[in-house]
């Protein structure tokens, strides 16, 4: 396992890039700072789908002036430009919402902007 | 009528798709072009769908790959794992796409009328296509990313439409609320879908389940997918905003939004059948279901008998009706690899968790139909200032009798025989939980007692001597859903051969959704 | 009571995710079986250099139709929450 | 077709149906047999309360809150503890899902 | 509304970027890029156009109506090539080999043909003019709604 270490750094970067999105989540109670939270979340899946397809000393996998050589996986940057359109999706669905109610309630605190409880 | 056989699978998927693109358009035309438009375009769609659910029950497993020369094509010639999408439709996943259709078809009758004094109906109606096409198409799919996709297109369609009545504060905070927990869920989803390709190069369901190797990481993955689902499905201690949600969702959308949550289970069920079925012993991740359950079961009801808001109160008993789905399927799934005890209860447990799916769907979604039908007609949802409804509302009284007598499994209404089935095989199983279904049964029984006893009896109250009956494309919707509930009442033992049977089969018959797409047993 | 909860079961989460991290493959040498047959075939099949464009086209198709799907839904849901909640009066 | 048959019992609907219908019959016919001596619109069908004045139709409707009072007022322990975690705060809800997790994971990994 | 420095500047840039845009919504299967990417460049200028003049001024040219038939053009057209696959299968990339963007590129590394691809070109057409509408019209909601002007319906 520990010759692995100094390779998976990127893998080790995205769990603690998802921590700390979890923990945004959990203990911010702002409700812009919890959309925040999801977008680092997402930047979090984002970079690690990426790192999934890289190939050491790999080239972009477009054959168009190419240089010769081994080419990167093509199918995780495709899953990463559905995921980044998705992510910007909904973000800017959870950014409406949050204006809606801070229209509403005039405060955007998780703890005092709720109606629904019990 | 061959062509379209062969490409059903895909068009149920992109008529309604067509339809929401073309709903903006044709808009412009005025609001009766845009409602025949769209229920025209619905009738094909359901009538293929009925085409290929005879399909599947006559032939089998329907595989149809995107993009390949030939529909049936998944791997393509001289390679040995597929490339492209594909859907995989086999017994549970038209069983879903049945149940969804029926429940779509009643939130469509039903809105048409429920909306004539608001704005913004076109993009209301784009939106509940689309939310059917991510129900349908999470259903449908083979293929994990593709799964994750149509999550994504149900919960933005779900979340838009729940928060719709925008001038209600409560309306945005459930709808916002939805839509973290989605968020948040479907990244979970993504990231587990990121671990398994990253380890099989994989993404197509199949193709997954036969190279997997039960290792730490694949148990990570199956821990984020699972407990995502269960999450989207509002199973207790993870159930806290559905009641949020379905409250203050409008009509037609609350049915659409709580069948979207069973198409979540089917996806749990998917996971947990099909892509870690097979050599792996599933003891732990079914008592982790089962646990979850019971739990959803006996909470759900007791929160439930304490509110007084109608809807939450119905939330409640969606997230109480959830458990019994989960407790009798998690059954079959802690003695799946136990051919002896699979054999004499698990596979009727788990009929009797999948044919509860479709009879909750239906009276649930009537219910809910009803407690919006009141809403309505009084502008309230709180039940301590309603009363005396039944003297004026009397089509509505009649659909709610039915659907709470169903629902609190009085015989002989269809609740009771999937109930009957649930309690009489986890008995085999472990009494315990028998008997705490059958105590949450009753429970259920009282709190739409306390419901009717409040809504529709007792004297005319005079803040409601003007209530009329509401318009009729409503009680047309209710009625389909109330007819469906008849239907399978009477005919308990058609339903269950011909629908439930092959999805219970289906879910247990691992290798073949395998060799649908690999051609050779693993 | 509830920040130690959530500090302790956070620290777990990120402990069993690194521990993933460390078991995943070596960084840079993925396992390729689906990659390479996208790699080798999209000039032949789809009449495409870019390899990218064409997963995401042809092979992949349903899911970038379904990422435009989303994009709609979610305009359309914008659009729809920020809708003029009263009727405007018909221009004579 | 209407009989749901599995391994160790049997379910039928319309068996069902039609012994509530004889039963039905039987009570009506029952019924058909008592005394008709009851009338409407006379002091025998008027509320009495122990005396007290009976208020009007409008306000003898009991409200919801007040069905099964006493079952709530016995389960009061258990309906203050069932409220603490039903917040009604988005960030809990996710706390839970992330326990949950964590648990399932820690389950998980312990099985194989 | 911002200075008169800035809303020359921005007027004078919109070309570029609208230029520039497109260059990588047609050329995306040749070069890297695509719909998404030029469509977003297309509606960051679009952005900049909102920043620089106010979105009352922005609104008087660009509706929200306008946007949204664009959009749902956008998206008719990318269905649409996947329908006329139906011949095959859906998402049949069917014009591979005919004279419309048909041409098939020589294996391996090569300077690369507009005239290749078969229906990629034209559905990144479509996903481009999707994502223009779709985000202009995200964000001009967005800012009237906080200007506090009434939508139109």
């Amino acid at each position: 396992m520990m010759q692995y270490i100094p390779y998976n750094i990127p893998f080790i970067a995205v769990a603690l890039l998802v921590g700390i999105a979890l923990f945004i989540i959990i203990f911010k109670r702002n409700l812009i700072k919890i959309v925040m939270g999801i977008a680092i979340l997402e930047a979090g899946v984002n970079l690690f789908l990426v790192t999934l397809g890289y190939r050491a000393g790999g080239v972009a996998p477009i054959y168009t002036m190419t240089p010769e050589g081994a080419m990167v996986l093509p199918v995780p940057q495709a899953l990463t430009l559905t995921s980044i359109v998705i992510g910007v999706s909904v973000i800017a669905l959870m950014l409406t919402m949050v204006m809606h109610t801070y229209r509403h309630m005039g405060d955007i605190d998780a703890r005092k902007s709720r109606l629904l409880k019990g | 009528m061959e062509y379209l056989t062969v490409h059903s699978p895909i068009l149920i998927v992109a008529v309604p798709l067509l339809a929401a693109f073309v709903t903006p358009l044709i808009s412009r035309m005025g609001n009766k072009v845009r409602d025949t438009f769209n229920v025209t375009l619905f009738g094909f769609t359901m009538f293929l769908v009925a085409i290929l659910a005879i399909d599947i029950y006559t032939g089998g497993t329907r595989v149809y790959t995107l993009g390949a020369a030939v529909p049936e094509l998944a791997i393509p010639e001289n390679y040995m794992v597929p490339v492209r999408i594909m859907f995989q439709v086999d017994g549970i996943s038209i069983f879903m796409g049945l149940t969804t259709t029926i429940v779509m078809l009643a939130a469509l009758v039903y809105s048409l009328q429920f909306l004539k004094n608001e704005t913004g109906q076109d993009r209301f109606y784009s939106l509940l296509m689309l939310l059917y096409v991510g129900m349908i198409g999470l259903e449908f799919t083979g293929d994990m990313f593709n799964l994750f996709v149509f999550l994504e297109i149900l919960s933005i369609a779900g979340a838009s439409l729940a928060s719709y009545r925008t001038n209600l504060a409560d309306a945005v905070e459930g709808g916002f609320k939805y839509i973290v927990i989605s968020a948040v869920s479907a990244l979970l989803v993504l990231f587990a879908i990121g671990i398994l390709y990253g380890q099989y190069n994989l993404l197509s369901i199949a193709a997954l389940a036969n190279a997997m190797q039960f290792n730490t990481l694949d148990m990570i993955a199956l821990a984020m997918l699972a407990i995502a689902f269960v999450m989207k499905l509002a199973g207790v201690p993870l159930h806290m905003w559905a009641p949020d949600t379905y409250a203050v969702a409008p009509a037609g959308i609350t049915p659409m939004i709580y069948t979207s949550s069973a198409a979540s289970m089917y996806a749990l069920y998917r996971v947990t059948f099909t892509l870690y079925g097979g050599h792996f012993d599933t003891t732990a991740i079914g008592w982790v279901v089962i646990i979850l359950g019971v739990l959803s079961m006996f909470i759900g009801v007791m929160m439930a008998i304490h509110q007084t808001d109608i809807k939450r109160l119905m939330a409640y008993h969606a997230i109480s009706q959830s458990g019994y789905m989960l407790l009798g399927v998690g059954v079959g799934l802690a003695v799946l690899t136990d051919p002896v005890a699979l054999a004499s209860y698990g596979r009727d447990a788990m009929n009797g968790g999948i044919f509860h799916i479709i009879n909750n769907a239906l009276y649930k979604g009537m219910l809910f139909l009803t407690a919006e039908a009141i809403f309505f007609r009084i502008g309230t949802r709180d039940l301590n200032r309603m009363g005396g409804l039944g003297h004026n509302m009397k089509w509505t009284t009649i659909f709610f009798i039915i659907g709470a007598l169903a629902i609190s499994g009085i015989p002989p209404f269809n609740g009771f025989a999937s109930k009957l089935l649930i309690y009489e095989s986890v008995f085999r199983f472990n009494p315990l939980l028998s008997i705490i279904a059958m105590f949450v049964s009753l429970v259920t029984l009282a709190s739409f007692t306390k419901v009717f006893y409040s809504a529709f009896t007792g004297p005319e109250m005079p803040a409601y001597k003007e209530v009329r009956e509401v318009p009729r494309s409503m009680l047309i919707g209710m009625g389909i859903m109330a007819a469906c509930i008849i239907f399978f009442s009477i005919f308990p033992g058609l339903v269950v051969d011909t629908i439930v049977a092959p999805a219970t089969e289906a879910l247990i018959d691992q290798a073949s959704y395998i060799n649908g797409v690999m051609g050779v047993a693993p | 009571m509830r920040q130690i909860v959530a500090w302790f079961v956070l620290i777990t989460l990120v402990a069993f995710l690194v521990a993933g991290a460390l078991l995943m493959h070596p960084f840079g040498y993925p396992p390729s079986d689906m990659d390479d047959y996208m790699i080798a075939n999209s000039q032949a099949e789809t009449a495409n250099n870019n390899v990218v464009a064409a997963v995401l086209f042809d092979y992949r198709g349903l899911d970038t139709l379904g990422e435009a799907t989303v994009l709609f839904t979610a305009v359309t849901g914008v659009l729809l929450l920020f809708r003029a909640l009263k009727k405007r009066e018909k221009k004579t | 077709m209407s009989v749901l048959t599995y391994g160790y019992a049997v379910w039928s609907p319309i068996v069902w149906l039609v012994a509530l219908i004889v039963l039905a019959l039987i009570a009506l016919y029952v019924r058909s047999r008592g005394q008709k001596r009851y009338k409407k619109g006379t002091a025998q069908t008027d509320i009495f309360i122990s005396g007290i004045q009976v208020p009007p139709a409008e306000e003898r409707h009991v409200p919801a809150h007040n069905i099964y009072w006493g079952f709530f007022e016995a389960l009061k322990g258990f309906y203050s503890t069932m409220m603490r975690p039903h917040t009604g705060i988005i960030n809990d809800y996710i706390l839970w899902l992330v326990v949950i997790m964590t648990l399932t994971v820690l389950v998980l990994v312990m099985a194989i | 509304m911002l200075s008169k420095i800035v809303r020359t500047i921005s007027n004078q840039l919109i070309l570029f970027v609208l230029v520039f845009g497109l260059y990588i919504i047609m050329h995306g299967h040749v070069t890297p890029g695509g719909g998404f990417q030029g469509g977003a460049v297309i509606a960051s200028g679009v952005v900049m156009m909102i920043v620089a003049f106010g979105s009352g001024e922005i609104k008087k040219s660009l509706r929200e109506s306008h946007l949204s038939v664009i959009e749902s053009g956008g998206a008719l057209i990318f269905i649409g090539m996947a329908f006329a696959g139906m011949g095959t299968v859906f998402f049949y990339n069917f014009l591979v080999g005919t004279p419309v963007f048909g041409g098939i590129p020589p294996t391996g590394p090569n300077p690369g043909h507009v005239w290749t691809g078969g229906v990629i070109p034209i559905m990144n057409f479509g996903v481009g003019l999707k994502v223009i509408a779709g985000l202009s019209a995200i964000v001009l909601a967005m800012a009237l709604f906080s200007s506090g002007e009434e939508m139109e319906e």
